[in-house]
């Protein structure tokens, strides 16, 4: 178990490594002076010079590469060139707020995914697994924006139950949780109805009905547990998907996060802030699967022993 | 139980090893499969639209007439206007050609990369596999999406640049996926008899073990084209995808935004058909999933 | 066999029928035979035959909606095939339990030997927590396995597959059951592991009125542990026989076949063996008339024609062949 | 002289522990095994799952790499071969497998995989080949009418069939049959055993015939080695391995096949306990030590193989 937890811990330092080169290098691979693109457009002279000696634009790509590593240690993420703000209260500011509509989203998907698919692959073939099936396929069909704005102009402006944007009570989280918990509602749903499925034709789901367990035991105890496993992985990966649906979400809902921070950013050509907030996704990713690899070791026992 | 499995499905000659193993079979089971019946008839409407756009809608999608601008369906617009006075119905026509070929090229892209490289990397295994691999874990670091974006960011916007950058982000997808099935099929017999009989790698790799990592490949181009379609029309929806006046369903949505208040066509019917697009392509991949790769899950 | 014993389990005109996307399959098709207490009946034929089909029809372990089962399956004056499902399910692992064959498969990876073993007894012997515990140990220490105390909290991917199977016999014992339906349990061991757990069933059968309808392709098995032979080709019976007369007076030509098709260690090498020709038929096409006539060496004519009724010598012997008419 | 002789081959699995991956034992799946088979011969290879004996075959044909020992193939050393001279002595060593489902290619058809051995040696015009493969389908029993099938339309027994015909398709001098009728049922394995006897006469085919069930073994081969752990416990011909085994672990296998007549009854046979080590930590000296009920002292030491009777090879201390 400890080695796995190393083993698992150790993984991350190449991706760790790999996400901070490929920033790195994202800067120099656009076309110009990397000091004019940090500073911006409408930045003078001065303070170009000023970016270029702070970085060590004139040194060694090498030694840059080891500064740029080092300023992130210390969370330097550089200025933003729109706001003149340090990078890393731009992002401290608006990180709560994705990573608080992310939970709320990631609980529903599993609140309303995984026993969904539960009952479509249990009772395969039904209206039950029929509904399931054709309501998740919509699901993962529907474009998260347009549904926000479906959902908005049904709720917000229409019915006027709930606000159309902007944050403040739990109200305003409901609306963009949903839009953004549907697309992966629907992905945990299908993926949990095939892994039941498979696990429930396994010859131990045999030898339990054979020793005359009941069927819900049958289902909770030896059929969700094993099935779970599979679904904890892709739980995990969905998360990507989310931080990704994110940007969408927060964009339709004028919701402050970090994924309007990019869209913003990328629009305004804030070089720093894009970089910074990218890096930060990143991490949150990296760490979310780590939790994910820990969760399946509890979950199953071939691995705690390993 | 081994004994049931014999009764219902390998039951002696005809139909043993059925599952995915004959490619007739799953043609027989593909044609049975309603749901997929479904996607490829949408699917097919939605090329008819995309090739026949100029003879579907006569005139020009990006003609603005400003006196009808935001106008309701009617009978001269039959899905209304933008806040230029388009048809929609025009701009959603010629909108299909633009995901379409969006599509297409983003599959291209990953499929190009992906797969060669996941082949090699499969096959092979060794130092070339392992610096392929931190490679894929470097890029799978960033959901896919927001790899994409961050793409955008240092290409710029545009329609080739929309493709390139998504295209990228799915590279990693494929060479994980080639490479998965082909460790697997590597271990096969029948890749160990080939061995045995002297079969040179080049024909091992094309005789062998591509045709049977072929269907998850297929399987994973449907869906593929579906996640394309929706990343594209999220980066122009972003308004940093495919630039206006091109007609481009996710920027049409995105300009929408603005007047959804009093005018909720704006932005009801691109979406519809951003959604009728997508879930062609994953009716199809399920089907063609069930058909061909039915161990598969997801 | 057992003059004036009324059978514990009568299976009357089973018949059991797949529904698939080719079409229906009867893998069983008309069987009946009788259990009597205490003993130990082999069910024998080749893969395909219908004989696991036979056994999870009649604990109705097969999926009711892409099965169809007919007959009746007498067991304690009652048709298990029209109990309602709540009273069959308290039968299956009470009074009729299951050994499977496939012990790596068979257990569930990520629940504790012991809870796997105590958990149809806190269901049918209405045991506490810990009194169902300490019985799982009991069993484990019934079965043989070393340092029970210490096992019986282990995951199954912890133990060899001969462990395994001594946990599925431990599993299947425990509510003390009346009969035993053991489906290949040695098929997947290795041979010096097989004889391990058959002398364990053997040793574990003495003192006991457990009877076990031991289900298998492997005829050495058989004529080890068997005192009554049912040996079925595709989906019927088509002799049965008392095990001593099977393997020395076999009057059908398939049992004739199969039992000289064997290599037998230490017999002639220089003799080829007897093979069937041919192959199995296919349940979807099957031939018409005796299902076997395609393989036969002394078809007839009316064997193409019209499938052979059961012909019953005496209590215990019977065969289903055209040729049994003349008592040949 | 005999046309494969084995050398001391040894393969041993690294097992990689811990974050760094760093090797820490070795699984030693054969160790040091050592036979030679000569034309026209069938030596068997039995012993019970995990022994090694479907490693020894795929090391012999270097699928998988030996870690140590030679291979000579009609006196050539084949771990000195470069990999084209290898590629193609591979014409005359041969492998039949024991899962007829899955060493078939699904997605090629019967005359494409017969075919495949033929194409990679001999530059034959289409005509030629399918003549080729027409003749071979025959042999082996299947009706040449049927090259265009694919191998789901086939049944298990017809599927070995094909297999063999593959085996078959460059004129081979050794075939090592790894388990080929292990997943066969009965009536069908008696079919496929008298082909390959049948063969085996007409084409002066020579066997190493790996197998479990001593049965079988014993009826097709003429001289059998056992196998446990890794290694070779006795070698001998079959007539005197049967009736005079002299390793305690083949007598114990011998008298574990349940044999098929209900009044022979087998009371009297030798049950081991316990389970086979692991052979990732094997015993020291004579692996077999720990469950032999004629284990001494000195059995602690590893057993030299010597020839105590001509023919008859044997590795365990109670015989000096």
């Amino acid at each position: 178990m400890i080695n796995f937890l190393l083993k698992r811990l150790l993984a991350i330092i190449p991706v760790l490594l790999g996400i901070t080169l490929l920033l790195f290098f994202m800067l120099r691979m656009l076309p110009g002076d990397p000091a004019q693109v940090l500073a911006g457009q409408m930045a003078s002279p001065q303070d170009v010079e000023m970016i270029r000696t702070q970085l060590g634009l004139d040194q060694p790509v090498y030694i840059q590469y080891a500064s740029f590593l080092n300023r992130l240690v210390h969370l330097d993420l550089g200025l933003s060139a729109r706001t003149q703000n340090p990078v890393i209260q731009e992002i401290w500011a608006r990180l709560p707020n994705t990573i608080l509509l992310s939970l709320c989203a990631i609980t529903m998907a599993c609140v309303f995914g995984i026993p969904a698919g539960i009952i479509a692959a249990v009772r395969p073939y039904s209206w039950v697994d029929y509904l399931v099936t054709i309501a998740s396929l919509f699901g993962i069909s529907m474009p998260v924006f347009w549904l926000g704005i479906m959902l908005m102009i049904v709720f917000s402006m229409t019915l006027q139950w709930l606000p159309a944007g902007g944050i403040g009570t739990w109200k305003h989280l409901i609306l963009p949780t949903v839009t953004l918990a549907s697309f992966v509602v629907a992905f945990i749903a299908r993926m949990t109805r095939s892994s039941m499925l498979e696990v429930l034709s396994q010859d131990y789901v045999t030898t339990a009905r054979s020793k005359g367990l009941k069927e819900n035991l049958i289902i909770i105890k030896h059929a969700l547990k094993n099935a779970l496993i599979p679904i904890i992985t892709v739980v995990g990966l969905q998360f990507g998907l989310l931080l990704g649906g994110a940007v969408l979400t927060e964009t339709v809902f004028a919701w402050p996060g970090l994924g309007r921070l990019i869209v913003d950013s990328i629009l305004a050509r804030d070089y720093a802030v894009i970089q910074g907030s990218i890096l930060i996704f990143g991490l949150l990713y990296t760490l979310v699967n780590l939790v994910v690899d820990l969760i399946y070791a509890f979950v199953d026992p071939r691995i705690r022993y390993e | 139980m081994n004994d049931i499995d014999i009764n219902t499905k390998n039951n002696d000659s005809d139909s043993v090893g059925d599952i995915d193993s004959s490619s007739s079979r799953g043609w027989a089971k593909l044609k049975r499969n309603k749901a997929a019946l479904v996607g490829g008839i949408f699917l097919l409407i939605y090329i008819v639209c995309a090739f026949g756009a100029p003879v579907l809608f006569w005139g020009n999608p990006s003609a603005p007439d400003l006196i009808n601008s935001l106008s309701p369906p009617c009978a001269k617009y039959l899905l209304g206007t933008d806040e230029l006075g388009r048809s929609i119905l025009g701009r959603i026509l010629y909108g299909s050609r633009v995901s379409l070929m969006i599509a297409v090229g983003v599959v291209g892209v990953g499929l190009l990369f992906g797969v060669p490289v996941g082949l090699i990397s499969g096959y092979f295994g060794g130092k070339t596999d392992f610096i392929i691999q931190r490679f894929t874990d470097m890029l799978l670091a960033f959901p896919g999406f927001l790899l994409a974006l961050a793409l955008v960011a240092i290409l710029g916007v545009g329609l080739k640049n929309t493709v390139i950058s998504i295209g990228i982000s799915m590279i990693p997808i494929y060479i994980r996926l080639v490479r998965g099935c082909v460790l697997t099929v590597r271990e096969e017999v029948y890749v160990e008899a080939a061995r045995a009989s002297g079969t040179k790698d080049r024909h091992i790799i094309l005789r062998h073990i591509l045709p049977n990592v072929l269907a998850p490949i297929i399987v994973q181009t449907s869906l593929g084209m579906g996640t394309a379609i929706l990343f594209a029309a999220g980066l122009g929806f972003l308004g940093i995808g495919v630039q206006p006046p091109t007609p481009e369903w996710g920027s049409m949505l995105g300009s929408a935004r603005a007047y959804m208040m009093g005018k909720p066509h704006v932005a009801t019917f691109p979406g519809i058909a951003i959604f009728l697009a997508v879930l062609s392509f994953n009716l199809l991949g399920d089907g063609l999933r069930d058909a061909f790769d039915p161990r598969s899950k997801i | 066999m057992k003059a004036g014993m009324a059978p514990l389990l009568s299976i009357v005109g089973l018949k059991t029928s797949f529904h698939t996307l080719d079409g229906t399959i009867t893998a069983v098709n008309g069987v009946d035979f009788d259990v009597y207490p205490g003993e130990t009946l082999g069910l024998v034929g080749e893969s395909g035959c219908g004989k696991s089909v036979t056994a999870l029809s009649v604990l109705r372990l097969l999926n009711p909606s892409m099965t169809t089962i007919h007959g009746q399956v007498n067991f304690d004056g009652k048709n298990l095939l029209s109990l309602d499902p709540e009273e069959m399910r308290m039968i299956r692992g009470g009074t009729i339990s299951m050994i499977f064959q496939e012990p790596m498969t068979s257990l569930n990876p990520i629940l504790t030997v012991g809870e796997q073993i105590s958990e149809s007894l806190r269901l049918h012997e209405k045991l506490g927590r810990k009194k169902a515990w300490e019985k799982a140990i009991q069993m484990l220490e019934i079965v043989q396995i070393p340092s029970p105390e210490l096992r019986v909290g282990e995951y199954p991917h912890k133990l060899s597959g001969g462990m395994r199977q001594r946990v599925m016999i431990a599993m299947a014992l425990s509510c003390n059951p009346r009969l035993i339906f053991a489906d290949e349990p040695t098929t997947a061991l290795d041979v010096t592991i097989q004889a391990q757990i058959i002398r364990l069933l053997e040793h574990l059968k003495k003192g006991s009125n457990t009877s076990i309808v031991l289900i298998t392709h492997d005829l050495g098995v058989v004529a080890q542990m068997a005192s009554r032979v049912v040996v079925m080709y595709a989906g019927r019976v088509v002799e049965e026989a008392p095990v001593v007369e099977l393997f020395h007076d076999a009057r059908h030509p398939y049992t004739k076949g199969l039992l000289k098709s064997v290599p037998v260690l230490g017999g002639d090498k220089k003799t080829r063996l007897n093979e069937i020709p041919g192959i199995v038929p296919n349940l979807l096409h099957m031939p018409k008339g005796c299902s076997f006539h395609p393989r036969c060496s002394m078809t007839m004519d009316i064997c193409k024609k019209e499938s052979p009724s059961m012909i019953h010598f005496n209590k215990n012997r019977r065969v289903a062949c055209w040729l049994a008419t003349d008592d040949f | 002289m005999p046309v494969l002789e084995v050398e001391n081959l040894k393969k041993y699995y690294p097992v990689r522990k811990g974050f760094l991956q760093r090797t820490v034992n070795h699984v030693k799946a054969v160790d040091g095994v050592s036979f030679h088979l000569n034309p026209g011969e069938t030596l068997g290879l039995v012993g019970e799952s995990g022994c090694g004996k479907t490693t020894v075959g795929r090391s012999i044909l270097r699928l998988t790499p030996p870690t140590a020992g030679t291979v000579m193939f009609k006196g050539k050393d084949l771990g000195k071969m470069d990999r084209e001279t290898l590629r193609k002595t591979r014409t005359s060593l041969q492998i039949i497998f024991q899962d007829p489902f899955s060493s078939l290619n699904p997605r090629m058809n019967v005359g494409q995989i017969i075919a495949e051995p033929i194409k990679n040696f001999e530059d034959l015009s289409k005509s030629k080949i399918r003549q080729r493969v027409a003749k071979l389908m025959t042999r082996v029993g299947l009706r040449s009418a049927q090259t265009g099938r694919y191998p789901h339309e086939f049944s298990g027994g017809q599927r070995q069939r094909i297999g063999i015909a593959r085996a078959l398709a460059v004129n081979p001098d050794v075939i090592i049959c790894d388990e080929a009728v292990s997943a066969l049922d009965v009536s069908i394995q008696a079919q496929i055993i008298n082909l390959l006897r049948d063969l085996q006469e007409e084409m002066n085919l020579a066997y190493l015939f790996i197998a479990h069930d001593l049965s079988v073994v014993e009826h097709i081969s003429h001289r059998v080695a056992v196998m446990y752990l890794g290694r070779i416990v006795e070698l001998a011909s079959a007539r005197s391995l049967y009736k005079n085994p002299l390793h305690p672990y083949t007598k114990a296998l011998l008298s574990a096949v349940p044999i098929p007549d209900p009044l022979v009854k087998q009371e009297q046979n030798i049950v081991l306990s316990g389970d086979v080590p692991s052979p990732l930590d094997p015993p020291e000296g004579c692996t077999f030590h720990p469950r032999c009920p004629m284990a001494r002292d000195k059995c602690r030491t590893r057993p030299g193989y010597r020839e105590i009777e001509p023919d008859h090879w044997i590795a365990c201390h109670l015989y000096p």
